[in-house]
């Protein structure tokens, strides 16, 4: 992915994928994944806010906590095509994690349910169509709790 | 067949750490082709890490999971020998499982 | 923000929230934390994912004639990866050629394997849907240099004659915006936009570019070798577009890999 | 690869005719050898034709110095010939639009093989230059252009200059390592204009 094309960028806002994800979920595939987690939930990752992001995976409105940090996560990004993000929840309890980056076509990035025994810190990379907030959704207890930090993503190379 | 997964995972102290490459497009849906014609999304959906046969991580993600997924976590309760193994199941239904030992 | 309905928690986030961005950072600010950025990705290199592709192809029999690569010389005997590259370009007398890695990893698939100079080449620069077989095998090569002294010999005169052809190159300018390699990589501490430009002039900023090169590119999500690296600062540079293997790549290869000699090898790296 | 070997073949005579030779890089067999090589290296792709590779008299002399000093005799040739390609506008007006400007700056497309022949043509200014401080993301291959205009005043001599050193920098400074953007047919004169106010117009950001 190039995120630096300015005609992507277009692409990007229009978030074009909406109905083929629906169209794909529509036709029955979540339920053949063996996998044992939950099927995998369309509506959260479709939602275009932290409203509705939130409302489709049964939460309530997140409180800002500082419990809940970014570490290892740089403050620019010279390429939004890879963003490594680690989020660090102190909050006890803590369920579940989850990456959201506002200015994408769809919030949602990736949800991570932590079991009791596993630390309640994860590491992955995120694509960022463009500067933006990022944010750490933790579900505690029941609760919702957030964060958030604003990377930068840069323009780069000589050719465009 | 998708290409296998580069597991680590280490005993530190009382904890496993575990690290995984995936190979996967990790297609967005959004973009075009040189045609003009949409590039049907394709991405991991879900990950499940379980340990010594009991689950220690599920992940549910969407496209904007960069390419070629990389995740880093630790859990407690692991030991040397044990089995980490992981599962990652994509849009396509198309799956791939492997797995380490703890060293 | 805006996105929120509750002014409850947009109030509570923007007390929580660190500051506004600076909206003129300072210069050596942005240089730290773009290295704070190369730093968070320097653990999980997806490189890693074509030098196993790599490993299982040099290992598997393939092609026509259903042999592995055991027995391809890479200028260290038949078989012998282990810091190979380390001493590439270098000449090869069963070729009468100078030649790098890729393109000696292409002889040994033609000429071992049986697979035809077309399918070789069919897919030199790995894309979504289209894996390069180059690529990987040149991750798995080089991956097995790792910790080796560069020390590419001048001593042979096609090798030296092909290190001042490429030094010659280097120095070229040309095109429609008057590039050459030096433009960009003849001085030091320069960048373009973020990204430092190594000074491929000097011994240090030579070693410390060919040595972690293959190298994963963030921004296109493949494995890229010298090969692709050379072709595209040619693209970039408005030139026509550079021959895979052609004897200028060598060249250019050889310069760079002489200049970088003493250090140790440290790729596949990770770039932009 | 036939293409190769038979190019390579070529230069293992050569190399094997010249074994033991003292070679610099104003050796005339191997500059000779060189554009061999480079023209059996290289094949023609989209916009980007063989002739890209057929050097002016500037960018011979330029290569060949490259990294040391120029002699002053050599210096004034070649900014001479170039400050006489330079054409300067009819209208004698060098101030365009800045926000068209800013816009041609950041543009890093045009000329590439891989560019859409009629897409946009840019001058990529940021990939070398710092300008509006709005921009954090800006190369350092040349010198700083914040405050262009502030600092050296805003006179019609100066814009000028800022004119003539866009469309051909080597009749400024010889062997520049800026294209020629305007000698070249980069930019046209509208959009060089554009850049000039972009560096000249006391309303451009980079002015702030």
């Amino acid at each position: 992915m190039d995120v630096i094309d300015p005609t992507r960028r277009k692409v990007l806002a229009h978030g074009a994928s909406l109905s083929l994800l629906t169209l794909v979920a529509a036709a029955g595939w979540l339920e053949t994944s063996p996998v044992r987690a939950a099927a995998w939930n369309a509506a959260a990752f479709d939602a275009h806010s932290m409203d509705d992001t939130v409302k489709a995976l049964h939460g309530s409105t997140p409180v800002a906590s500082k419990d809940v940090t970014f570490v290892a996560t740089p403050d620019i990004a010279e390429n939004g095509a890879v963003v490594p993000v680690t989020v660090v929840s102190a909050v006890p309890k803590t369920e579940s994690i989850a990456i959201l980056v506002e200015k994408n076509p769809n919030m949602l990035a990736a949800v991570f349910d932590i079991p009791a025994g596993t630390d309640p810190s994860i590491t992955t990379r995120v694509k960022m169509a463009q500067t933006s907030n990022v944010y750490a959704l933790v579900k505690a207890d029941g609760k919702y709790y957030v964060a958030s930090k604003e990377i930068k993503v840069t323009l780069g190379g000589c050719g465009g | 067949m998708p290409d296998p997964m580069k597991i680590r995972a280490n005993q530190l102290g009382d904890a496993t750490e575990v690290k995984v490459l995936m190979s996967h497009e990790m297609e967005t849906g959004q973009r075009k082709d040189a045609q003009g014609k949409v590039i049907p999304a394709w991405f991991i959906q879900s990950v499940d890490v379980t340990c010594a046969g009991k689950t220690v991580l599920t992940a549910q993600w969407g496209t904007a999971v960069s390419k070629n997924p990389f995740l880093s976590f630790r859990f407690k309760g692991g030991n040397k020998g044990d089995k980490v193994v992981i599962t990652w199941v994509d849009n396509r239904g198309e799956k791939r499982t492997d797995e380490a030992t703890v060293a | 923000m805006a996105r929120f309905s509750t002014a409850a928690v947009v109030a509570a986030l923007l007390v929580f929230l660190p500051g506004a961005p600076q909206a003129q950072a300072q210069a050596s600010d942005t240089a730290a934390q773009i290295q704070e950025y190369r730093d968070a990705l320097a653990d999980g290199n997806p490189a890693e994912l074509w030098d196993a592709r790599g490993e299982v192809m040099w290992k598997e029999a393939r092609g026509p004639k259903k042999v592995s690569l055991a027995q391809c010389d890479l200028g260290m005997g038949a078989g012998v990866v282990k810091n190979a590259y380390a001493h590439l370009p270098r000449y090869f007398a069963d070729t009468g050629r100078v030649m790098d890695l890729e393109t000696r990893l292409i002889h040994c698939m033609t000429t071992l394997q049986g697979i035809s100079d077309a399918d070789a080449h069919k897919i030199l620069f790995g894309g979504p849907g289209k894996r390069s077989d180059v690529e990987a095998l040149a991750a798995y090569v080089t991956s097995q240099s790792q910790g080796a002294v560069m020390d590419v010999s001048l001593a042979d005169p096609h090798v030296r004659r092909m290190y001042a052809l490429g030094e010659k190159i280097f120095f070229y300018r040309g095109g429609s915006h008057d590039f050459a390699c030096a433009t960009c990589h003849g001085e030091e501490n320069k960048r373009i936009r973020l990204q430092d430009l190594p000074d491929l002039t000097t011994k240090s900023g030579a070693q410390k570019a060919y040595t972690t090169w293959p190298a994963y590119r963030v921004s296109q999500g493949e494995l890229r070798t010298m090969q692709w690296r050379l072709n595209d600062c040619f693209r970039q540079q408005r030139f026509p577009d550079l021959v895979f293997g052609s004897p200028a790549s060598i060249a250019l290869t050889t310069y760079l890999a002489y200049n970088a000699n003493g250090a140790v090898y440290a790729g596949p790296g990770l770039k932009r | 690869m036939k293409y190769v070997s038979k190019g390579t073949l070529a230069f293992a005579v050569a190399a094997l005719a010249i074994a033991g030779c003292a070679t610099t890089r104003d050796d005339a067999s191997l500059h000779a050898d060189t554009v061999a090589m480079l023209k059996a290296s290289f094949k023609p792709q989209g916009q980007a034709r063989m002739d890209r590779l057929d050097q002016d008299e500037t960018q011979r002399v330029c290569s060949d110095y490259f990294g040391k000093p120029l002699p002053a005799s050599v210096t004034s040739r070649v900014e001479q010939s170039n400050l006489e390609s330079i054409k300067w506008p009819a209208d004698g007006a060098y101030l365009g639009d800045w926000k068209a400007g800013e816009k041609i700056a950041q543009e890093g497309r045009g000329k590439q093989y891989s560019d859409d022949p009629k897409g946009p043509v840019g001058g990529n200014c940021y990939a070398c230059h710092q300008l509006s401080p709005k921009e954090i993301s800006y190369g350092t291959i040349g010198p700083s252009l914040y405050r262009f205009g502030k600092l050296r005043g805003y006179t019609d001599a100066t814009r000028k200059y800022a004119y003539g050193k866009v469309y051909n920098a080597d009749a400024y400074f010889s062997c520049s390592n800026m294209p020629r953007f305007g000698t070249h047919g980069i930019l046209t004169e509208k959009q060089i204009k554009d850049v000039v106010a972009l560096l000249m117009d006391p309303a451009s950001p980079v002015n702030q």
